[in-house]
């Protein structure tokens, strides 16, 4: 038996995710690469209700539980208090959904890696606001049913591209991740904690009961998601793009038909839907080689 | 930590909100209806339903996968993503 | 200025993170800040945020983790704040802060009023109304003493330009000395990794309603830590200020209530009317949270008539200070009428003779019930 | 006042179920409350929902702790979760189960109905068999059990307010109806 | 249930412009207006923001160019807007909101308590307190009217889940009849390039004190014009609210102050003790802003005793219904003993059996002046 | 006598901003492009102050002042009125200062260009908090001396790319301008103008009384900005960068000896700054190129 | 909207802080302390002084630049920025 | 007690001049205050600072409506702005002019003093002719003048809080002081 993860448990089981809750396994590969010397900051998101209540917790490392917007400059904070005690060793994430990274806590993002603050914001992606019942998000993506874009009126804004933001914020670190791939998850959280300054890890996490599919499907989904060229692995050093996984491309199709926000979806739509996933693969693409040069 | 924890009254309060017992209090077993049930003969210890468990409930026991029915909610992730088909999921109570 | 009274108040204290936003009237706070620690006469962590919403997020995430935090602000930038304050008061955290009172837009106006501090008395934070330089420094340090064992935040407010801007004689004492008084804050709850703990999750309604009654409890156990912290510092420095100030109201027949710098000119009056003949006193406010109850109906409850000063408003009703102080009146056997007046929002100055004016208005016995002192209008007496 | 709680699991449709007996109640000229206690739950936790019924205007907006009827979406819940908490002597409890009614031993006063209405939920096509969707199947049963609403009245709430499939619901409502009728028949219980 | 009683109110009012952010008890109340606004049956501009502050300042912009403008919110996003409720009260902006009244983390607690609106009673809003969602859906329209009179922004508050998310009959109104009832929406102020105007520029202390006046006094105005669109509504619709709610006070011994949730519970109870021979009556406090000091003076004044039940905390003092119950009986000549209860904070549930109870303890007129009512502290009677 | 912009003034004389405010100029230019039917938002920013006193005002179009943090959501909400009225022929212009863009409104900017808000957005950028006394924004640029970088600590981050930052949201339309080149200036309005959706241009208005030079010197600043390639000027539609003018380059030290702000740079600093502005100019040369296959 | 606005008390007042009037009440002539002199010899009517001047106060008279001294700040941008160097700024009370 | 105003425009160094009077003041013993009315004035533009000195304690926070001194840096102003408003019949107006004192007729009771002191702080480097830093230079003559502070402390507080060029500033307030003091032999003026 050999495992490819490292055997702690950093959070426990009773926590109160749903059925195959693909957040829960975000952070259950978070804390098995950054360890035990972690302060872990939470703003309003699933998280936040599901990880406990009081007086009970589902993690063995500090929590600061925190309001919606504030994941980032809470963390600022955290991490001035550490350093005006001397305490470099520690390692300080901030850890929010898409909404509270895409739109409500942008800004406080937007200026703690301006500040190049030490820290590693992860945001868990579930293309919307789960905890509240399903409404978009500017993660959503295109096509995409919630309950504030109906399916009379589905999403129709692009997800915003938030690591492209972050590069444009000169971030030392950004990448994507999935929790299909922990491995690849864990890897880039061990080298995101070797860089000193900002690091922004975009973990895909897709959430049964928003994306209206079945519990078993998370990680299939999340693989799929990768397969299509849906969301892409790849990470970005001081500028620099590097693709980790190149796919042999799969049809949209299959990632989408598993869930029920897609079910509405004409072909024309659909179609749609594969032409900008491939146009958005050509930009990475080009990115990565623009940004070799 | 991992002990219930019971205050009586106000008194015995802390002063905030800080949690200082794990959830493993919460044992949602209870919110499982199907059960996953491992075949022992199948499964080649390879770990994959170890590793995607969201409920880190899967111990690793004598290099077997063991699965802790205390807090396994049946989300049949370990079923789906077992290269062997070793998992099976059976409706509970049944 | 009163702004450097602050910024030198924060440095005696030892803030360890300071994060801060400029604002008008409050900008001299931070940049004597950004000074000091630029230059290292002040050993803390500023962080330069990128506005007050994420100046008190910091502080949060500071005094969590167990810091000694300080920020400053004023008006639109402590509304911005708002829900944090709320956050701050109930995660317990120990945070000073002064707030440079001015009053809310639109129109903008960055004169002085006390509506935007006020307008934060539900949040669970201490509220301290200064009428000197010297008071603001000096509380600051008496604030964090309190603030820390109560594991409750203070808000120091004082009069824009009237104390943020004004020059004037500010005592700072020694550092030394200061330490002895103000221990380093060592908290015993806080995010460390090698005592795992959760901070502010989910609180059913089991036990919500208790966690709710302890800030509630706190603050009113701050009365007398106020009292005795007031004490302390007067042993070593010689200033004491407490939770009001009672100036010569033994057998006042008439007490005006104020806080801030109306308060201070009024005690020129106050002399002036007595020397003349007069029975009146001042009675100033100082800690409007806690709420000095106990003390306004002690000092005030003898009297025939009480006018309350209020440089702010509550629309729809009538001035904070104003209903407070009714409020903790009311069960007195026989209580003094009470006369509220509306007076100096947005910076319009209150002058010796407009106070002198609402004193005899309030000696009187016979007046509105609420005066909008001066009002622009053709010199009608307009009441709410 | 008639006082109804339901226990159900995150998704199994109990809120609903709370709303359209309600909404039966409405429309047989009935005073109507119907809510939840809502812990934030998640697919797969236990949930719980209430249903108030009265002839005049209902004001008293506190919980209820003494209901004169549980419904009990899944039997499986009654493993964990008191389901028979405070419920009055005069009371019923319905599980929906194939097990027998008196094999469940939750209080000595108040009578324990069982019917197992799962298996008409998913010839009706509601749900799955691992995630049948039973709350209308067990309203169906309710009317008939307790007499406190009308078929008619059930099916016109059950079309009107049915989040899906309202015909598929209403069918297997009145399925389940005339399945209590039969088991009523067959335990010779009258109402 | 409550919060799509808000939608169709908002529908049925014809807001032009709708901008708002989901939050946990109020979220139906935006998804039933996307879904409106998607299928055509609300002709609406929805602007989905990214968070409750922008929310806020679009309702701001929107009303400002001479749109109908409304929004929905609870605690936190409540809390988070406070500084733009500053702006859209002091802009005269008729904006209409509903909160669902939710308590303030941390901890986070999704459950009813009035705090979060109640701690913005110094914006400039309008504050309207709702028993029953056929009462909300009413209040919103009445509450346009109202405001875009005395250009003023209503907040309509909702007890979180006991109202919010609880079903229950509510007459939907016939559209004409609304139109007949609710003029459109004509401001003679308002962004237009064909008589361009500044909003909201430097103000002086030349003005900025008589502005602050204006806003008062529109409140002030507002009390009969909240009766005054009561009766109207009447008259077409056959229901009525009024700024507050005498509940059987006539010449009852024992007064209960109340708002929401609680007051509507409490009905039944007092119906039951006056059936027992007890002289006690229920006054629903529904406008809290405009203050309706008269009203409460009238009812509660001649009583012997009067019970306020605040299901909220200004922590360091008391109750905020409480302090200014007190304040608005304090000049009357005799007035009633006082007590205060704190209840139900984080949606602790109050029962019929709770609410007899403090009216027992009010009744007896011999209690501590505030009470921690169940507070869970092994029997203790625990008071401030 | 041959006018090279449009001589209707909807910005009057009276006005309150400091003599030789670069800030003031740029409103003119704005206004002389878009003409009467403009709506103009403004949050807290010099702005607020010198446009006027109640009852008075400056311009002579509709004008909002706003809380500093709101430029781009309520000019959404004055959008949306418009829409619902009809009036679809009126230009929403938010005007706000750097700090209000880059720093406290940026939330609400990023939420307006992520909806896609038909409205110009333009900071005019002083590269300070000049409204409250000169304090650094994350506009100030390197080396720079401000209040609360006092010499001895010296602003030591990066001016915030925003126009980046816009890009990477995906934004139609976005440019930077400069108050020396008004015709230029005039042009980029007016194409934005005829552009639906967001827009954002970026102007460099030298502020005499923040950058410690002399009033004459505003123009003369704005233009060596460009010249020395500290602030290029260039746009960018749909992701495609044009640079406008590529100057042959002067030195910096031309650009930074004029500004008292820069007064205590050593030569290293100063070294270290040319070295950026060339990395710079590199870059976005290496984008006009990229972005043009 | 070029008068000035007297309003005398709170009954005159608009509801709001609305601002109906032009700043042109607001002469900020009394700012300068440099005065600006046009060479009219020197001067060729580009009107780069025009384009430049922050206080929009240089009027086109006859196709000639006219600085409005009532509004003109001394800022002398007008005369840096001359390509004739036609403008000179003089000291004012001198 | 004392009260002075001072008249400056933007960028002047009015309201260091109040402050550094009342340092001054407070190096002597006596009790100070300084502030200034502030209208968000730019560069360029009119403004005003205020000095209190007296010898107890200053509590009175409201503004100055009737000072005793009016101290002018640039005579400029005189033409735009009422710089006599509400000066005490006993009071003094110092014009920072090369113009003579009784050609400005403020008021009939108070007295005008005039004297060119530009000069004297450009001698000094403190400016530009364009925009010379006069503040220092009127507080010497301000001091010998008035005689409410005397020179020593005047140049302390000018050394010890000057934003810049210290000795340079201490040098002409010097100068000022020395000039003022021919300037009253001259007009044989005494105090
Ligand atoms: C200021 C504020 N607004 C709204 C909310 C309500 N709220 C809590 S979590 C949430 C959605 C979170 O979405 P996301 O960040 O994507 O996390 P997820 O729930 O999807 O995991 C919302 C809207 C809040 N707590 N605070
Ligand atoms: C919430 C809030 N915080 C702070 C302020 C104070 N404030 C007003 S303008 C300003 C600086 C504006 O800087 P910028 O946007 O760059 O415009 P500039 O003044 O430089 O033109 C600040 C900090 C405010 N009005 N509101
Ligand atoms: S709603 Fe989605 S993200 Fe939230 S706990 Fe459930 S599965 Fe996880
Ligand atoms: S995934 Fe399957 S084969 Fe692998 S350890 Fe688990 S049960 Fe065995
Ligand atoms: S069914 Fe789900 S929770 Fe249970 S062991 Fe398998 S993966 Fe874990
Ligand atoms: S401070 Fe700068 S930006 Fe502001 S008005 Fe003066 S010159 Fe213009
Ligand atoms: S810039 Fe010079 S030459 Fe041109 S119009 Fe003006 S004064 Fe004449
Ligand atoms: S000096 Fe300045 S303000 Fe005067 S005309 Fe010339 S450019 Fe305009
Ligand atoms: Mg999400
Ligand atoms: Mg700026």
């Amino acid at each position: 038996m050999r495992l490819t993860l490292p055997e702690q448990e950093l959070m426990s089981s009773g926590h109160k995710g749903c059925q195959g809750c693909g957040g829960v396994m975000a952070m259950r590969y978070a804390l098995k690469a950054l360890g035990e010397d972690t302060i872990v900051v939470i703003p309003a998101c699933c998280w936040t209700v599901l990880e406990g209540e009081f007086p009970y917790t589902s993690l063995r490392v500090p929590l600061l539980h925190t309001a919606f917007e504030t994941a980032a400059s809470a963390s600022s904070g955290v991490r001035a208090a550490l350093r005006v005690k001397g305490k470099d060793d520690v390692n300080v994430m901030a850890w929010a959904g898409d909404g509270g990274t895409f739109d409500i806590g942008m800004q406080a993002l937007s200026g703690a890696v301006e500040r190049n603050e030490d820290f590693i914001y992860v945001c868990y992606d579930n293309e919307g606001y789960m905890n509240t019942g399903i409404q978009r998000s500017s993660s959503t993506p295109y096509g995409a049913w919630t309950t504030t874009t109906p399916v009379d009126a589905f999403e129709k804004a692009h997800k915003k591209n938030m690591v492209d933001i972050m590069v444009s914020h000169d971030i030392p670190y950004a990448a994507t991740a999935s929790i299909a791939y922990p491995e690849d998850l864990i890897r880039k959280l061990n080298k995101a904690k070797s860089i000193e300054g900002a690091k922004f890890i975009h973990i895909l996490a897709p959430c049964p009961s928003g994306w209206r599919c079945a519990s078993n499907q998370t990680v299939k989904l999340a693989r799929l998601a990768v397969e299509t060229n849906v969301f892409p692995l790849y990470e970005v050093e001081h500028g620099k793009y590097t693709i980790n996984r190149k796919p042999r491309k799969k049809p949209a199709k299959e990632y989408l038909s598993l869930q029920g926000r897609f079910r509405h979806i004409s072909d024309e739509v659909a179609a749609e839907i594969q032409e900008q996933i491939d146009a958005g693969w050509e930009k990475l693409l080009k990115k990565e080689k623009d940004s070799m040069e | 930590m991992d002990d219930e924890i019971k205050y009586k009254n106000v008194k015995e309060l802390p002063p905030m909100t800080v949690s200082t017992g794990l959830m493993l209090v919460n044992k949602t077993g209870s919110w499982r209806s199907l059960r996953p049930i491992i075949d022992e003969d199948k499964c080649i210890s390879c770990m994959i339903c170890w590793k995607y468990c969201p409920e880190a409930c899967i111990d690793i026991v004598d290099d077997k996968p063991v699965i802790n029915l205390d807090y396994c909610k049946g989300c049949a992730i370990c079923a789906e993503e077992c290269p062997k088909e070793a998992i099976e999921m059976l409706e509970e109570g049944k | 200025m009163g702004n450097h009274a602050a910024a030198y108040g924060a440095k005696l204290a030892k803030a360890e993170v300071v994060a801060a936003y400029p604002i008008t009237p409050q900008t001299q706070t931070v940049e004597k800040i950004s000074e000091m620690v630029a230059s290292g006469e002040m050993q803390a962590e500023f962080i330069k945020v990128e506005s007050e919403h994420s100046a008190m997020a910091a502080c949060i995430g500071a005094s969590a983790a167990g810091a000694r935090a300080f920020t400053a602000t004023s008006s639109q930038g402590l509304a911005l704040m708002h829900e944090l304050l709320h956050w701050a008061g109930g995660a317990r955290l120990p945070i000073v802060m002064t707030n440079v009172n001015r009053a809310m837009a639109p129109g903008w106006n960055i004169w002085s009023e006390q509506t935007d501090s006020l307008a934060q008395r539900d949040t669970g934070w201490m509220q301290i109304y200064c009428e000197s330089n010297q008071e603001v420094l000096d509380t600051i340090i008496q604030s964090f003493k309190v603030s820390e064992k109560v594991l409750l935040p203070t808000m120091i407010c004082l009069d824009g330009f009237s104390l943020s801007h004004t020059y004037e004689i500010v005592d700072v004492p020694d550092q030394q000395l200061i330490d002895s008084y103000l221990p380093s804050f060592d908290p015993e709850y806080k995010l460390d990794v090698d005592n795992p703990q959760t901070f502010g999750a989910m609180n059913s309604p089991d036990w919500y309603y208790e966690m709710r009654y302890q800030i509630h409890r706190a603050m009113v156990e701050a009365k007398s830590l106020i009292i005795e912290a007031n004490k302390e510092f007067d042993e070593i420095f010689g200033r004491s200020y407490g939770l009001v100030e009672n100036y010569r109201c033994e057998d006042a027949e008439t007490i005006i209530i104020a806080s801030g710098t109306i308060a201070s000119t009024a005690k020129d009056v106050i002399d002036t009317m007595i020397r003349n003949g007069t029975s009146v006193g001042l009675l100033r406010i100082r800690s409007f949270r806690p709420f000095p109850e106990e003390e306004i109906r002690e000092i005030a409850g003898k009297a025939k008539n009480v006018g309350v000063i209020d440089r702010n408003i509550s629309f729809g009703h009538e001035g904070v200070f104003f209903t407070e102080t009714k409020a903790s009146l009311y069960d007195l056997p026989e209580h003094p009428k009470a006369f509220g007046f509306i007076a100096g929002l947005g910076g319009r100055d209150v002058t010796p003779e407009d106070i002198e004016d609402m004193i005899r208005i309030t000696a009187s016995g016979d007046a509105d019930e609420v005066t909008w002192y001066k009002l622009k209008d053709a010199g009608v007496v307009v009441t709410k | 006042m008639k006082e109804i709680r339901f226990h159900g699991r995150g998704g199994q449709g109990a809120v609903s179920a709370s709303n359209i007996l309600a909404h039966a109640a409405f429309l047989e000229g009935r005073y109507v409350q119907a809510f939840l206690l809502i812990g934030a739950e998640r697919r797969g936790a236990p949930v719980l929902a209430f249903t108030r019924i009265d002839d005049k205007p209902i004001r008293n907006r506190s919980q209820i702790y003494f209901p004169d009827y549980v419904l009990v979406l899944d039997a499986e819940l009654a493993n964990f979760v008191d389901v028979a908490s405070g419920i009055k002597p005069t009371g019923t409890i319905f599980v929906n189960s194939d097990r027998d009614g008196e094999s469940f031993s939750f209080n000595h006063k108040a009578q324990t109905v069982a019917m197992d209405v799962t298996s008409i939920a998913l010839k009706h096509g509601l749900g799955t068999s691992t995630s049948p969707i039973v709350n209308t199947s067990v309203l169906g049963a309710f009317a008939r059990i307790s007499g406190e609403v009308c078929l008619d009245a059930l099916l016109q709430a059950i079309e009107e307010t049915a989040p899906a499939k309202p015909q598929e619901n209403v069918r297997a409502a009145k399925e389940a109806y005339e399945e209590a009728e039969k088991w009523m028949t067959k335990s010779n219980i009258k109402t």
